[in-house]
């Protein structure tokens, strides 16, 4: 992939939130104004992106971040355009509040993945945010709209409060997934405990899945399985104790 | 011009300009995409009379569908962008949405003109359908007693081509038969078109208008019925004795030109007097394909 | 540079239609806060040729100084952040300018200093749960610019609905006028006789004005012949202020018919008609019953009404009318504050868009234009839009608009859904234009009279130095959204369009006598069941000098 | 010595209570008894003693040089300054302190806990219904307490409000209410329920739901043993006249809680709402600290957490000012309240960064203060409004006046600071 490149040059010595360096437009902007983006240090203040990361390329629509963004914060929060893959793992707050564009996060990301600023009823309303690795606590939290997916595990409360969108586990999904979801997907390919007030509907093969599944194996290179293309589901409606128009896909063997 | 002892006149196809849009089936097996793909497509031969003129455009591989499951497309074409969006929805509605296991998508993503459908199509969920953006793309789940019925929201459409056509005049009825079915046969199957009618072939060629009835937007071609030879201004050399019309539906020109190509070269054969096309004198249609550029390229 | 004492304001063209001046170029004059007959030819000028010259904007009702309207700010999170005010760029020595945030319910500076910058001078809290009367005070205290006050809700009130029952309309009158000086409110308001506490007990809501509520043998007709005859007996300035049952309700004209018909003969000021004005339910669409409500407006002069317009865009709905905002908030979908109010009312709040593709937005905008234009007398059918309820108080000026220039209305007209628009006046084209006298009776001497406001709303000697001064300028909305210049009080406050003083406002409210023995009863009353003490619930320290009554 | 009085009615800010029926015995310039004898207000308002003394890196100082060596810390970290709105404060000092916030362009946090700013956050997406003390004295006559007795917190919102008293609805009192109990982990419900439910700490939100749905009423399939007792709570709470869901809003005895209990107590309350009439009472603490959001939405728009930085108010909740303080980011802080309620969040950064305190006990302040200057207590010493926990505002009649006004002190600080100038 050609496009930017923001290489960290040290490694984060405290939580630095990236809220402010995609947001809005970006894809239109050369190397040397992203470097002029504040990035917020706790406790250390304001500086600008190019204090921490050397960024380089050519715009194209896509910037890369190298380097461990372990303790960078709302990396692409506010997302409305272009694609931004992290090529390792990434803190808390990834996406937040998305609005569009793609984030590709190849290692592994913190707490509310893609979820909503906690001042805000809305979380993503567009994009896709694919997590190679695992995704922490209250992923996805308040989705109206947008696809969250992680190779691997994905913790509570994922979905909660949603509105609609989808959200994907290929490994277990934590308890309390899909809390007070009104309308909304959440597939889970492995373990998953469904709450008491989800209601099993029928086991069936749900044909949007497979165009979901196409779209992450040959855009994300996810590890999508024919069991799960061809697979059944069992389908439970909730969450009852709102809209209830909402899903929980669990793939079965049987 | 002869081709294998077949006459090409001198003359031209007159074409319009009419909406076209591409929708895909698929279907857990073939059987049920091509079910439905039949009776989609069924009863559209022309827009005089259906509305809409569609057909099977050709048979779709799992890796060439949205879902990896065995497809067909189809291309619709009407006179209108609003008349598209009613015969899709009402097509769709009647023909797929019924039809166990299929699923319905837009085969022309790329076109900016866009109609509602599983917009419209959704409303028989009665409020339980459910809607999924996939690649930027909307996508209508509406419960049905199988299971789901999944439709796109929107489906594309582009200017397309209608009424590309060349006329088979041969000596004998068997003849002018055997020539369609040729051409026919090599055209089916070819990206970007369809022939609207039976097996792709019109025996009811029309002119415009009526000589005795002045609400009639068309009636029959009468100088080109061999039986009207006698008493009509006939157009037919005295060899003829049946004539057979390809009519062609396309997504552009360029893939009427390229199937025009392919089905002159195959009705070109024992017992064909001549390779003629219809038109108006050029002043009706915008699009004209004539027969001889057509083939002289292929020759070269 | 302090303010000067006197200030003759020259050569405008003034409408001061409470001393019959229509646009003639005249002086105003201003010494020590009021206006006076001449000054010194030496007195400072402020050169208006060419301007037009009005009594600073009187609103008679809105919300924005309340308990409520502090839930409401609560809820509203994501408005304040799109629009933050900074602060103002006062004169030296003025107090320190304060910024803040709008939306519909701007905070409580940026309330003060929007209002003087839109050329309105006094406004009223029309809404004030009495238990919470403490809290809008404090609120108005940080509201500057403007001279106000509150009204207090009755209506719903366990000791007034007791004596009501026990057929003590004397004690209930003094009552009244404990509460009123309690509270340090300026009027009594009544919202939904009888529904809110009908919504309290499970009843949910009164559906008309003879309905037993919650098991009483007390009906809302008997709570508006009470506290109407009160508010008169008690010679209150401003009468008892209505907001009737069945608001926002299909065919709820016949409520509102009724209310009036039911104080028929006595002074009665009825809030937000536009909210009343409905035909249709019963199966039947909603449609426009403007003409019948307006109708009897017209030929009853004992009858005030302010409108209430519905101006499409964000509004925030924050009433006492807590039932009406539960069906709101079922039908909306949108997030919802109730809070019952202990024995006296309760409080309501939806967010809500009106979206003029909106079939049923659109008729209420309609309506309320209706209610204008078919108006014969617009001394008693004055402007609100019962802020921020049908929209922001910063939309007056486009509503002035609308009233002025008939073209205007009817391109927007077009734009509207006309799907229930069939029988309303306004689509079969109302040619009338308010005139500028009559958008000055409208939005101040209008109002400043119904309030009972000798001191307020026109420019003859005596009356307070509120004046507000605009250039001239084909754009109405733009002329009345942007005044060149406000005095307060005398003070210029906002010189070439910028505010640059922000003066604390007079508090206006009454303390009429009654008869002191309703104190033992009510201290009885309030030991059982109030957790607030008796010697607690009153606001002592209310500013500045009840107004006179008459 | 001075010849024994008594104050009242009287309000104590000793819990969100608000009682405002105290009579307070005043002798020799002490308080020397209260009633009813309520053991938080004893402690609230012990014998009403406090120290007065000034402070200015910790030598004492004249008030005049204090509030001069505050202004000037103060104004030259403008920009960089956090207020802390801490309890015992008036609303009136809250107000001045906010002017003062906002001149100096400083963030600002209040005392609000984390749980009740969770639920302040919940409120903003959702709304709640809620209701004032007095209504659930007189309608409530279903009761569910969440996760809390109130009695040893709030020790007289048992009988005030309740479960004892006589309502206007309630005419038979205790007797006319249904109790139910429900434990959470550590977190107990009162001891005197009617019915009582416990459940696991897990398991607390996935119970909030199932009463939820059952008040929408819709129909799960079979619940899991721990929660088929709340189902039967949820229908107690449904056919209720006026049914009352109590919790407490701030930090309790189980330290496992589910961050979205708050929202599901909310969620809960307006569901009910369909049935029949609810509201959700939230228990909050004391000291005026519900006044302090009531004055910050007034003032800002936002309860808490607002930054004056740049130039209008901006929320913050993400980033409380307290925590941003601690990282580093505060130049200067400036406490206005009892500062011994911020315990040691403080002595860190006021080892580095100037701290001013002016409120009640200031001197006695657990950090190194640069300046700290003794007030009054709201409502021991100071009068003006504070705020119950259901956010009825009271006036407060303080039985000992004479203490230095918070309200005041702090608009002369702000006259000091102004005086300095404030523009850039």
């Amino acid at each position: 992939m050609s496009g930017l490149l923001a290489r960290l040059t040290s490694p984060l010595a405290a939580p630095a939130d990236f809220s402010a360096v995609l947001a809005g437009g970006w894809t239109g902007s050369p190397a040397a104004e992203l470097a002029t983006r504040p990035v917020e240090i706790a406790g250390a203040g304001t500086v600008p992106l190019g204090d921490l990361c050397s960024v380089s390329g050519e715009p194209d629509g896509t910037i890369r971040f190298e380097g461990d963004f372990r303790r960078a914060v709302r990396l692409g929060a506010g997302l409305s355009e272009g694609m931004v893959v992290v090529d390792g793992t990434a803190g808390d707050e990834v996406g937040l509040g998305m609005a569009g564009g793609a984030i590709e996060v190849r290692g592994d990301a913190g707490a509310r993945t893609g979820a909503a600023a906690i001042e805000a009823r809305r979380g993503m309303t567009g994009g896709e945010l694919v997590v190679h690795g695992s995704v922490g606590d209250g992923a996805g939290a308040l989705m109206r709209r947008g696809l969250l997916a992680a190779g691997g595990a994905v913790g509570h409360h994922a979905g909660a409060g949603m509105l609609a969108g989808t959200i994907v586990a290929f490994g277990p999904l934590g308890p309390s997934a899909g809390l007070w979801s009104k309308r909304g997907s959440l597939v889970a390919l492995g373990a998953v405990t469904i709450p008491s007030t989800y209601r099993y509907a029928c086991t069936y093969q749900p044909i949007h899945l497979r165009l979901l599944f196409t779209r992450l194996r040959e855009r994300y290179r996810l590890p999508v399985e024919e069991r799960h293309v061809s697979g059944r589901y069992r389908r439970y409606s909730g969450d009852l104790a709102d809209l209830g128009k909402g899903e929980i896909l669990e793939w079965t063997a049987e | 011009m002869n081709l294998r002892g077949a006459f090409i006149e001198d003359t031209f196809a007159e074409a319009f300009t009419m909406r076209v849009a591409r929708i895909i089936i698929t279907a857990r097996s073939p059987r049920w995409a091509r079910e439905a793909a039949l009776k989609l497509t069924g009863f559209a031969t022309s827009v005089i009379g259906c509305k809409v003129e569609a057909g099977i455009e050709r048979v779709l591989a799992e890796s060439e569908t949205p879902d990896a499951r065995p497809g067909i497309s189809i291309l619709l074409l009407t006179m209108s962008k609003d008349d598209m969006a009613k015969r899709l929805i009402e097509r769709i509605g009647q023909t797929v949405l019924t039809c166990p296991t299929t699923a319905c998508y837009d085969g022309l993503p790329e076109a900016p003109d866009r109609v509602g459908v599983g917009s419209a199509l959704r409303f028989f969920g009665d409020g339980f359908q459910a809607s999924k953006v996939i690649g930027g793309e909307r996508f209508w789940r509406i419960p049905v007693m199988e299971g789901e019925f999944l439709v796109q929201e929107k489906f594309g459409m582009v200017k397309g081509v209608g009424g590309g056509n060349f006329l088979i005049l041969a000596r004998s009825a068997d003849a002018a038969l055997a020539s369609a079915e040729a051409a026919a046969d090599a055209m089916a199957g070819q990206p970007g078109i369809i022939l609207p009618f039976p097996g792709g072939v019109v025996r009811s060629g029309s002119k415009v208008g009526s000589r005795r009835i002045k609400s009639m937007i068309a009636s029959t071609n009468d100088a080109f019925c061999p039986t009207l030879r006698a008493v009509a201004d006939s157009a037919l050399p005295e060899s003829v004795n049946s004539v057979l019309e390809i009519v062609i539906n396309g997504i552009d020109a360029n893939a009427i030109t390229r199937a025009m190509r392919l089905g002159i070269d195959a009705a070109c054969r024992e017992g064909v007097v001549s390779i003629s096309a219809g038109n108006y004198g050029g002043k009706l249609g915008p699009h004209h394909f004539h027969l001889r550029r057509i083939m002289a390229e292929s020759a070269a | 540079m302090s303010a000067p004492d006197r200030l003759r304001i020259a050569g405008g063209t003034v409408y001061d239609p409470a001393n019959g001046v229509d646009g003639e170029i005249r002086d105003v004059c201003i010494e020590g806060g009021r206006i006076v007959e001449r000054l010194p030819a030496d007195a400072p000028t402020l050169d208006a040729k060419g301007m037009v010259v009005m009594p600073g904007g009187v609103d008679i009702h809105a919300h924005f100084a309340s308990s409520s309207c502090n839930h409401a700010r609560r809820l509203a999170p994501d408005e304040h952040a799109a629009d933050p005010a900074p602060a103002p760029a006062l004169s030296e020595g003025e107090g320190p300018p304060r910024s803040g945030t709008g939306g519909t319910v701007p905070s409580t500076f940026t309330t003060g200093y929007r209002y003087a910058g839109l050329g309105y001078t006094t406004a009223f809290d029309a809404a004030v749960a009495p238990l919470t009367a403490r809290h809008s005070h404090s609120e108005l205290d940080d509201t500057p610019c403007v001279d106000g006050g509150i009204f207090v809700l009755m209506g719903n009130d366990e000791y007034l609905l007791r004596q009501i029952e026990a057929g003590e309309r004397d004690r209930a009158r003094d009552y009244a006028a404990w509460l009123l000086q309690a509270t340090g409110a300026y009027a009594i308001k009544i919202v939904n006789p009888g529904g809110v506490e009908a919504w309290k007990t499970g009843q949910r809501n009164v559906s008309g004005l003879d309905d037993p509520i919650g098991g009483r043998s007390v009906t809302p007709r008997a709570i508006l012949e009470t506290l109407a005859d009160a508010a008169n007996a008690l010679r209150l300035p401003h009468p008892v202020h209505i907001h009737c049952n069945n608001l926002g309700v299909a065919g709820n004209y016949a409520t509102t018919l009724a209310s009036m018909e039911a104080l028929a003969g006595r002074r009665a000021h009825f809030t937000h008609i536009q909210f009343h004005s409905y035909g249709g339910g019963g199966g039947q669409p909603w449609s426009s019953a403007a003409s019948r409500i307006i109708e009897y407006v017209n030929a009853h002069p004992e009858v005030s009404t302010d409108v209430g317009q519905v101006m499409f865009g964000p509004a925030m709905t924050i009433t006492a009318d807590a039932p009406v905002e539960y069906l709101l908030h079922k039908s909306s979908g949108r997030r919802w504050t109730n809070i019952d109010v202990e024995l006296e009312t309760g409080c309501g709040i939806v967010p809500l868009t009106y979206k003029d593709k909106a079939a049923v937005s659109a008729l209420q905008w309609a309506i309320g234009l209706e209610l204008f234009l078919l108006s014969t007398d617009p001394w008693r059918v004055v402007l609100s839009t019962d802020h921020p309820n049908g929209g922001s108080f910063l939309a007056y000026p486009a509503l002035i608009e609308l009233l002025m220039d008939r073209s205007v209305r009817d391109e927007r007209l077009k734009q509207v859904n006309p799907k229930l628009l069939a029988g309303s006046a306004l689509a079969d084209g109302l040619a009338r234009e308010y005139t500028l006298g009559e958008i000055a009776i409208i939005t101040r001497a209008g109002p400043a009279r119904l309030l009972g406001l000798t001191h307020k709303g026109h420019l003859g000697p005596g009356a307070d130095a509120d004046v507000t001064i605009y250039s001239r300028d084909p754009d109405i909305a733009k002329m009345f959204s942007t005044p060149r210049y406000v005095v307060k009080s005398g003070a210029v406050i906002v010189e070439e369009g910028q505010l640059r003083r922000a003066p604390a406002g007079r508090r206006l409210h009454v303390a009429p006598g009654y008869d002191q023995t309703v104190l033992r009863d009510l201290r009885r009353h309030f030991d059982r069941y109030s957790t607030v003490a008796f010697d607690n619930y009153p606001v002592r320290d209310v500013p500045g000098e009840p107004v006179a009554i008459a | 010595m001075s010849p024994s009085s008594t104050v009242a009615p009287v309000v104590c800010l000793g819990c969100g209570c608000g009682c405002d029926d105290l009579s307070i015995s005043v002798s020799g310039g002490r308080i020397v008894d209260l009633a009813p004898p309520c053991p938080l207000a004893r402690a609230w308002f012990g014998d009403g003693t406090v120290p007065a003394a000034i402070l200015r890196a910790s030598q004492p100082a004249t008030l005049d040089a204090a509030l001069a060596d505050a202004a000037d810390v103060l104004a030259a970290a403008r920009g960089r300054v956090l207020v802390v709105l801490a309890p015992d404060i008036s609303t009136q000092a809250q107000q001045a302190a906010l002017t003062l916030a906002d001149v100096l362009l400083a963030a600002v946090d209040t005392a609000t806990s984390e749980p009740a700013a969770a639920g302040l956050l919940a409120a903003q997406r959702r709304g709640r219904a809620a209701a004032t003390l007095g209504e659930i004295r007189n309608r409530a006559d279903v009761l569910l307490f969440w996760g809390v007795d109130p009695t040893p917190r709030y020790p007289r919102y048992v009988s005030r409000y309740a479960i004892e008293p006589v309502g206007t609805h309630v005419p038979a009192g205790r007797a006319g209410r249904t109790v139910i109990s429900v434990a959470i982990g550590a977190d107990r419900g009162p001891a005197e329920a009617d019915v009582t439910i416990t459940l696991a700490p897990d398991d607390e939100v996935a119970a909030l739901s199932v009463m939820r749905a059952a008040a929408m009423g819709n129909t799960l399939g079979e619940l899991p043993a721990a929660l088929a007792p709340v189902a039967e709570a949820a229908t107690r709470l449904v056919n209720a006249r006026y049914a009352v869901v109590v919790h407490d809003a701030e930090p309790g005895n189980e330290p496992r809680r589910d961050p979205y209990r708050a929202e599901g107590l909310i969620a809960l309350a307006q569901a009910l709402n369909g049935p029949t009439r609810a509201a959700l009472s939230s228990l909050r603490a004391g000291g005026n600290r519900s006044g302090a959001e009531a004055v910050l939405t007034w003032q800002t728009g936002y309860p808490m957490a607002v930054t004056y930085r740049y130039g209008a108010p901006r929320y913050t909740p993400a980033s409380r000012g307290i925590g941003w303080a601690v990282a580093g980011g505060a130049a200067a802080i400036l406490v206005v309240g009892a500062a011994a309620s911020l315990g040691s969040t403080l002595t860190d950064v006021a080892g580095r960064t100037p701290v001013v305190v002016v409120g009640p006990r200031a001197t006695e302040a657990p950090f190194p203060a640069r300046v700290a200057i003794d007030t009054g207590v709201a409502g021991i010493h100071e009068g003006g409004t504070a705020y119950r926990m259901d956010d009825v505002p009271l006036p407060l009649r303080p039985p000992l006046p004479g203490q230095r006004s918070a309200a005041e002190t702090v608009s002369a600080l702000l006259t000091a600071v102004r005086a300095r100038g404030t523009r850039p």
